[in-house]
């Protein structure tokens, strides 16, 4: 709760703070000092907080745990981490710079209300604080048609999804009379209501198109190519990932005691999109609308945590979404230091900038899920999840196929970077920039060989 | 009155609203389909409150409006900001834009 | 200890390698002398106190441990290794590489991830160094390989890549049968696999024999390795075809052999007679090639096909051969293309057309090649000759109903290989000189040095293999 | 067949068939007055489930100040014209048959349902000002602390999208 308070004071303040002051340089530098603060708010609030203890909040409307103030806390160092790899481009993109920064502030509030609501309108009020917010970041680049365009397809998208939550949301409350997600009363009844099923399909769309699963993820390569880069960075990482806290928490608190009727509608779907992300990532000219397919493959793999009903696939979708985060801001961290954002833009980079090269192929391995990086560990718990499932053997084969698929494109970058002639064009490193992005690469490879310093005990 | 008929009622106006965000071109009807969808939500909610008799659901239809009017202050704003672009809010314009 | 040492010193050789960039080839030879008294070491004590078993807790959550052991097969390989990657590090010398420290630390990385596959006696570990040690080959082919290098060494990685991820889920399978504490233990897993019922057997059996089917690699899954051997350089194909593919071999006796003997039982007669097909269509294949480095990998796909039909046959015997075989396949595939590449380096060619008459010009490769050739082809009184002999008994006495059809089938591919092989040592040795090149050099010290440590292995250990019949003993 | 219900098919066919009309209109103004009207029919319905707060709310905020903005920016982009552009028939279908095929198969699903009630006619006091007021502040303070955090965003947005930059 200290951490939801501080979050919105601090955005007011970057707000202020984007009025007062007109270099955009101290706005930076104001954006990295409130956000440290904020991460100070939220190691204190851990700290603070009794092991096993569950603090509820407004008539359980809020349930906070260890854990959900463990993932706030990797949200919020996620987002810092983002600010200093990318604050320099962050202020490019345009004008509002201070309010751009407060808008990551806003997102953060939706994102510790998803990690720890209990009431389904906290829930929407959560997934629509991060949602407005998006759509706002991917119109920023106001000069360029094609952000725009993003903007826009991503606000009907969005809203169409809304009002398909919404609809979820009321048939469940008209099944069972209740908002508290603990206290819906499914197993009292003698058979499972249709109402319910219904409900829990709309929201299982609803919740496909926020984090771009198959068959509702059409809209995640336009918008993702067409926002300004550095906010596509955002919201494939840390947007998707705080939708996925959602999704999750939603449904392995409340309906998990009749996941037997949705699991395998949720296994088809991760099916579909592991297929339609990888295989449309393979076809792929720009290495940013690669990254934008491939982060639907990558959804398709954070699934299985939702898929799969049981304590390994909270733990799981922690090191995935920390994994696939922190690999997937410093690709765009690098891809932003290019001029040219193709394939052949990479080519000869290893001869060029060795150090660039170098970073880039450990994120690539994470991102790819090879050993000894912290994609390959997150994606093992996934599959330890799915396989402890049981009935799951067939998707967990299909994913590991699927998984070889996205070793195809990934290695494009790889081939590129150290087999190809060619002369990229790259903007000048600045000697914290290379210290973040070794920092960064550092942290790929610990969390790769000790995964579990994302999971300490007593979370 | 039976439930049945609110739901009915409130499911056709939902569909009605999915149908003309999925049929027309117009951005703007798009939304105002969208808007439709939610107030079908809204009655629906309404009517399950008075079968409970519990006033929580009409305080979520509150928050569906308070959340819709946000929404449409910022889509509003991003349809302008489109429009005085392309001079146009055809989304298949700016499909075809695109290639 | 050792045994971290033995993983650790490749890896720190190879840190350093990678920095010191003109003396690069000598840090890595140095190293990787340090690494074979080591596995010296390793072999002499092996069962002993000093060999003790190392683990270290790493990741409980999910029962992983950082845990080597070596008993007498893990000691041998690791000799191989041992003995093997100075003899890579020997040839060549005198050839100017494009970024040097980078290529000999890539070398040294990939021989740590296999003295790791060879160590471990974890499973998640296993499965690490088995993708380590193929990341660096990769590297190797495709940044400095010959003109197709790029394609041909992606199929090779993606064949791989599919092959352990298949392998991966078997392992997570097997480890959530168990209860939980240090669940991916070599010990747990076979204890898992074999109280699984039938059906869970054959999974589990298809996705690890896809892996290791595809790394040693047998016919039908055969088809990168012709490519990928020609493409690579020397060196580094010397690294695939005589230490990668025991990677395989090995797996199979270790990691799946124990693990699901039943669904192995019920496949023997499968892969027996897939790799058998395989020895006969790769020595056919080899008899039509006039590329030699080509002639040499299917003689390889020929080699492996038979040992592999050697693993599944079930006997004593055949285990023991190919332990041996492991071991002396691994010396003799070295000295090939130890003379392929002098050879080739030589006359500039792959071509077996463009060669001839080495016999007159360089006596000493020529005597080099006919004696490692006969190793090849197993005649009595070299080192290939017992390995094969024991792989042949015990075919002959496994239980498949078709062991006759195997022995005859298997023993005309042998005699399809010495023919290929001879045709082969003829074209280069003897007859004319088509090359253009007259003055051939003569061997260099360090060669000499390569090729006369390769021949004394063969001849030692085809006169005497009794020290290594009784390392591969040790349990 | 008593005042209530008599009222009740008229507010349902008024709702439905302004709601088609918002879909069907090819003038986005006629849509915008369509859904205006729809609105109006939800009102009442809101009236005759004894919610006379949200029938009042939602004529003030959805018909009086959201319904205007759109006609506002209709009239803006002067996009009054008969010539809207339409989807080509196949597609209109498809969205026809899909939107159908929803409707059909959720009602399918929940008619099955049994458990539904009925709604009681007698007048109960949960719609009314004081009541909705003592609940959304004793028990859902926490949401409206939040919704305004979303309309400050929602305003930093429109500053951000809608200002026009000097360049």
């Amino acid at each position: 709760m200290k951490a939801i308070i501080a979050a919105t004071v601090l955005a007011i303040l970057m707000m202020y703070a984007g009025f007062v002051v007109k270099e955009k340089k101290t706005i930076l530098s104001i954006a990295t000092l409130l956000l440290a603060v904020l991460l100070g708010v939220n190691i204190y609030e851990l700290l603070t907080m009794q092991e096993g203890a569950t603090i509820a909040l407004f008539q359980y409307q809020l349930t906070i745990t260890r854990f959900s103030v463990w993932f706030n806390m990797l949200m919020t160092a996620a987002t810092l981490l983002y600010v200093l790899l990318m604050g320099n481009d962050i202020i490019k993109v345009g004008k509002h710079t201070g309010e751009y920064f407060a808008l990551f502030f806003f997102i953060l509030v939706g994102t510790y209300l998803l990690s720890s609501f209990n009431n389904m309108l906290i829930m929407f009020l959560g997934i629509e604080i991060i949602s407005i917010p998006q759509y706002i970041l991917a119109g920023s680049d106001k000069r360029n048609l094609k952000s725009s365009e993003a903007s826009l397809k991503y606000l009907l998208m969005g809203a169409f999804s809304t009002g398909i939550l919404l609809m979820g949301i009321t048939l469940i409350y008209g099944a069972t009379g209740e908002f508290n997600i603990s206290k819906f009363s499914f197993l009292q009844m003698e058979y499972i209501n249709p109402m319910v099923l219904t409900g829990v399909l709309f929201l299982i769309i609803s919740y496909s198109f926020k984090i771009s699963a198959a068959p509702m993820h059409f809209w995640t390569p336009d918008v993702y190519d067409g926002s300004p880069t550095p906010f596509t960075a955002f919201m494939a990482t840390i947007g998707k990932t705080a939708a996925f806290i959602g999704f999750i928490r939603l449904f392995h608190t409340s309906f998990a005691s009749i996941s037997q009727s949705w699991t395998i509608v949720l296994a088809i779907i991760t099916a579909a999109t592991l297929f339609v992300g990888n295989i449309t990532a393979v076809f792929q000219q720009s290495v940013k609308r690669m990254l934008a397919y491939s982060s639907i493959a990558q959804a398709g793999f954070m699934l299985f945590s939702v898929v799969s009903v049981s304590a390994l696939s909270w733990q799981g979708l922690v090191i995935y979404g920390v994994a696939y985060t922190i690999a997937t801001l410093g690709i765009f961290a690098v891809l932003l230091k290019l001029k040219d954002f193709t394939f052949d833009g990479f080519n000869g980079l290893a001869k060029k900038n060795p150090f660039l090269a170098g970073v880039t192929t450990i994120f690539i391995f994470s991102l790819a899920g090879i050993p000894l990086t912290a994609g390959f560990m997150a994606k093992f718990y996934m599959l330890q999840a799915a396989v402890r499932q049981g009935n799951l053997m067939w998707l967990v084969i299909f994913a590991l196929l699927m998984a070889a698929v996205s070793a195809y494109y990934y290695f494009r970058v790889i081939i590129a970077m150290f087999f190809k002639t060619g002369e990229p064009e790259i903007s000048e490193l600045s000697g914290a920039q290379k210290f973040l992005l070794v920092l960064t690469a550092l942290l790929v490879i610990v969390l790769g060989i000790a995964p579990q310093l994302l999971l300490p005990s007593g979370i | 009155m039976p439930i049945q008929y609110y739901l009915f009622l409130s499911l056709a106006l939902f569909c009605i609203g999915v149908m003309g965000a999925l049929m027309r071109r117009n951005a703007i009807i798009i939304f105002m389909s969208i808007e439709l969808m939610l107030n079908a939500v809204n009655l629906l909610l309404a009517a399950f409150s008075k079968m409970y008799n519990d006033s929580a659901a009409q305080i979520f239809v509150f928050f569906i409006m308070v959340v819709a009017a946000a929404e449409v202050a910022v889509g509003l704003a991003i349809i302008v900001m489109v429009y005085r672009k392309v001079h146009s809010v055809d989304v298949n314009i700016l499909n075809r834009l695109k290639h | 200890m050792i045994l971290v040492l033995l993983i650790l010193i490749p890896l720190l050789a190879a840190k350093l390698t990678f920095f010191s960039k003109e003396a690069a080839k000598n840090v890595a030879l140095l190293g990787s002398l340090l690494t074979l008294g080591l596995s010296v070491y390793a072999a002499l004590n092996c069962g002993t106190e000093n060999l003790a078993p190392f683990a270290l807790n790493w990741m409980p959550a999910i029962g992983a441990q950082f845990s080597l052991a070596a008993d007498g097969m893990a000691a041998m390989l690791c000799l191989l290794t041992g003995i093997i990657i100075p003899v890579v590090l020997l040839i060549n010398r005198n050839k100017a590489i494009d970024n040097p420290g980078a290529y000999y630390a890539l070398i040294l990385y990939s021989q740590a991830g296999l003295m790791g596959v060879f160590l471990a006696s974890d499973a998640l570990l296993f499965y690490f160094f088995w993708e380590l040690a193929l990341i660096p080959v990769y590297f190797l082919c495709s940044r400095w390989g010959g003109e197709r290098r790029i394609p041909v060494t992606f199929k090779f990685f993606v064949y791989t890549f599919v092959g352990s991820l298949m392998m991966l889920s078997a392992l997570i399978y097997l480890s959530l049968q168990t209860n939980g504490v240090n669940a991916m233990s070599l010990q747990n897993i076979v204890a898992a696999g074999k109280a699984l019922p039938m059906m869970q057997q054959h999974i589990i059996f298809v996705l690890l024999f896809l892996a290791f089917a595809i790394k040693m690699p047998i016919f039908p899954f055969h088809t990168w390795q012709p490519d990928a051997y020609e493409q690579s350089p020397t060196q580094v194909t010397i690294i695939l075809s005589a230490l990668m593919v025991k990677m395989g071999l090995y797996a199979v006796l270790r990691w799946l052999l124990p693990v699901v003997p039943e669904a192995m039982a019920y496949w023997s007669d499968t892969v027996m007679t897939l790799s058998i097909a395989g020895i006969v269509y790769a020595s056919l294949i080899a008899m039509m090639q006039t590329n030699i480095k080509r002639l040499v990998a299917y003689s390889s796909i020929a080699h492996m096909g038979l040992m592999c039909a050697a693993a599944f046959s079930g006997t004593e015997l055949s285990q023991q051969g190919l332990m041996v075989q492991m071991f002396n396949h691994g010396i003799n595939i070295t000295g090939m293309w130890v003379i392929v590449n002098m050879v080739e380096n030589r006359y500039g060619t792959q071509d077996l057309k463009k060669m001839g008459g080495l016999a007159n010009t360089a006596p000493g490769i020529a005597i080099a090649l006919v004696i490692i050739s006969f190793a090849n082809i197993a005649l009595p009184l070299t080192n290939g000759f017992i390995g094969e002999f024991m792989l042949f008994t015990g075919i002959f006495q496994s239980a498949s109903h078709y062991h006759m059809v195997f022995m005859a089938v298997a023993g005309l591919g042998i005699i399809l290989g010495a023919v290929y092989t001879l045709t082969m040592v003829q074209k280069v040795a003897y007859g004319e000189n088509n090359s253009g090149v007259l003055a051939v050099a003569k061997m260099n010290a360090a060669e000499w040095t390569a090729v006369i440590v390769l021949i004394v292995f063969i001849i030692v250990l085809g006169v005497f293999p009794q020290p290594l019949i009784d390392l591969i003993g040790i349990r | 067949m008593d005042i209530l219900q008599i009222l009740f098919w008229l507010l349902t066919i008024m709702a439905i068939g302004c709601a088609l009309g918002v879909v069907l209109s090819r003038n986005p103004v006629n849509s915008v007055i369509f859904l205006i009207l729809t609105f109006f029919a939800i009102s009442g319905h809101y009236l005759l489930l004894n919610a006379q707060f949200l029938a009042i709310v939602n004529i003030i905020v959805y018909a009086g100040a959201i319904m205007v903005l759109f006609l506002f920016v209709i009239m803006l982009m002067n996009l009054n014209a008969d010539t809207e552009p339409q989807k080509s028939w196949l597609v209109q279908l498809a969205g026809v048959v899909s939107g159908g095929t929803l409707f059909l198969v959720i009602i399918a699903a929940i008619s099955r349902a049994n458990l539904l009630g009925v709604i009681n006619t007698e007048t109960s006091n949960i719609g009314l000002i004081k009541v909705l007021g003592q609940v959304l502040f004793k028990h859902y303070v926490l949401p409206f602390e939040l919704s305004s955090v979303l309309f400050l965003s929602a305003m930093i947005g429109a500053i951000v999208i809608g200002k026009k930059d000097m360049e």
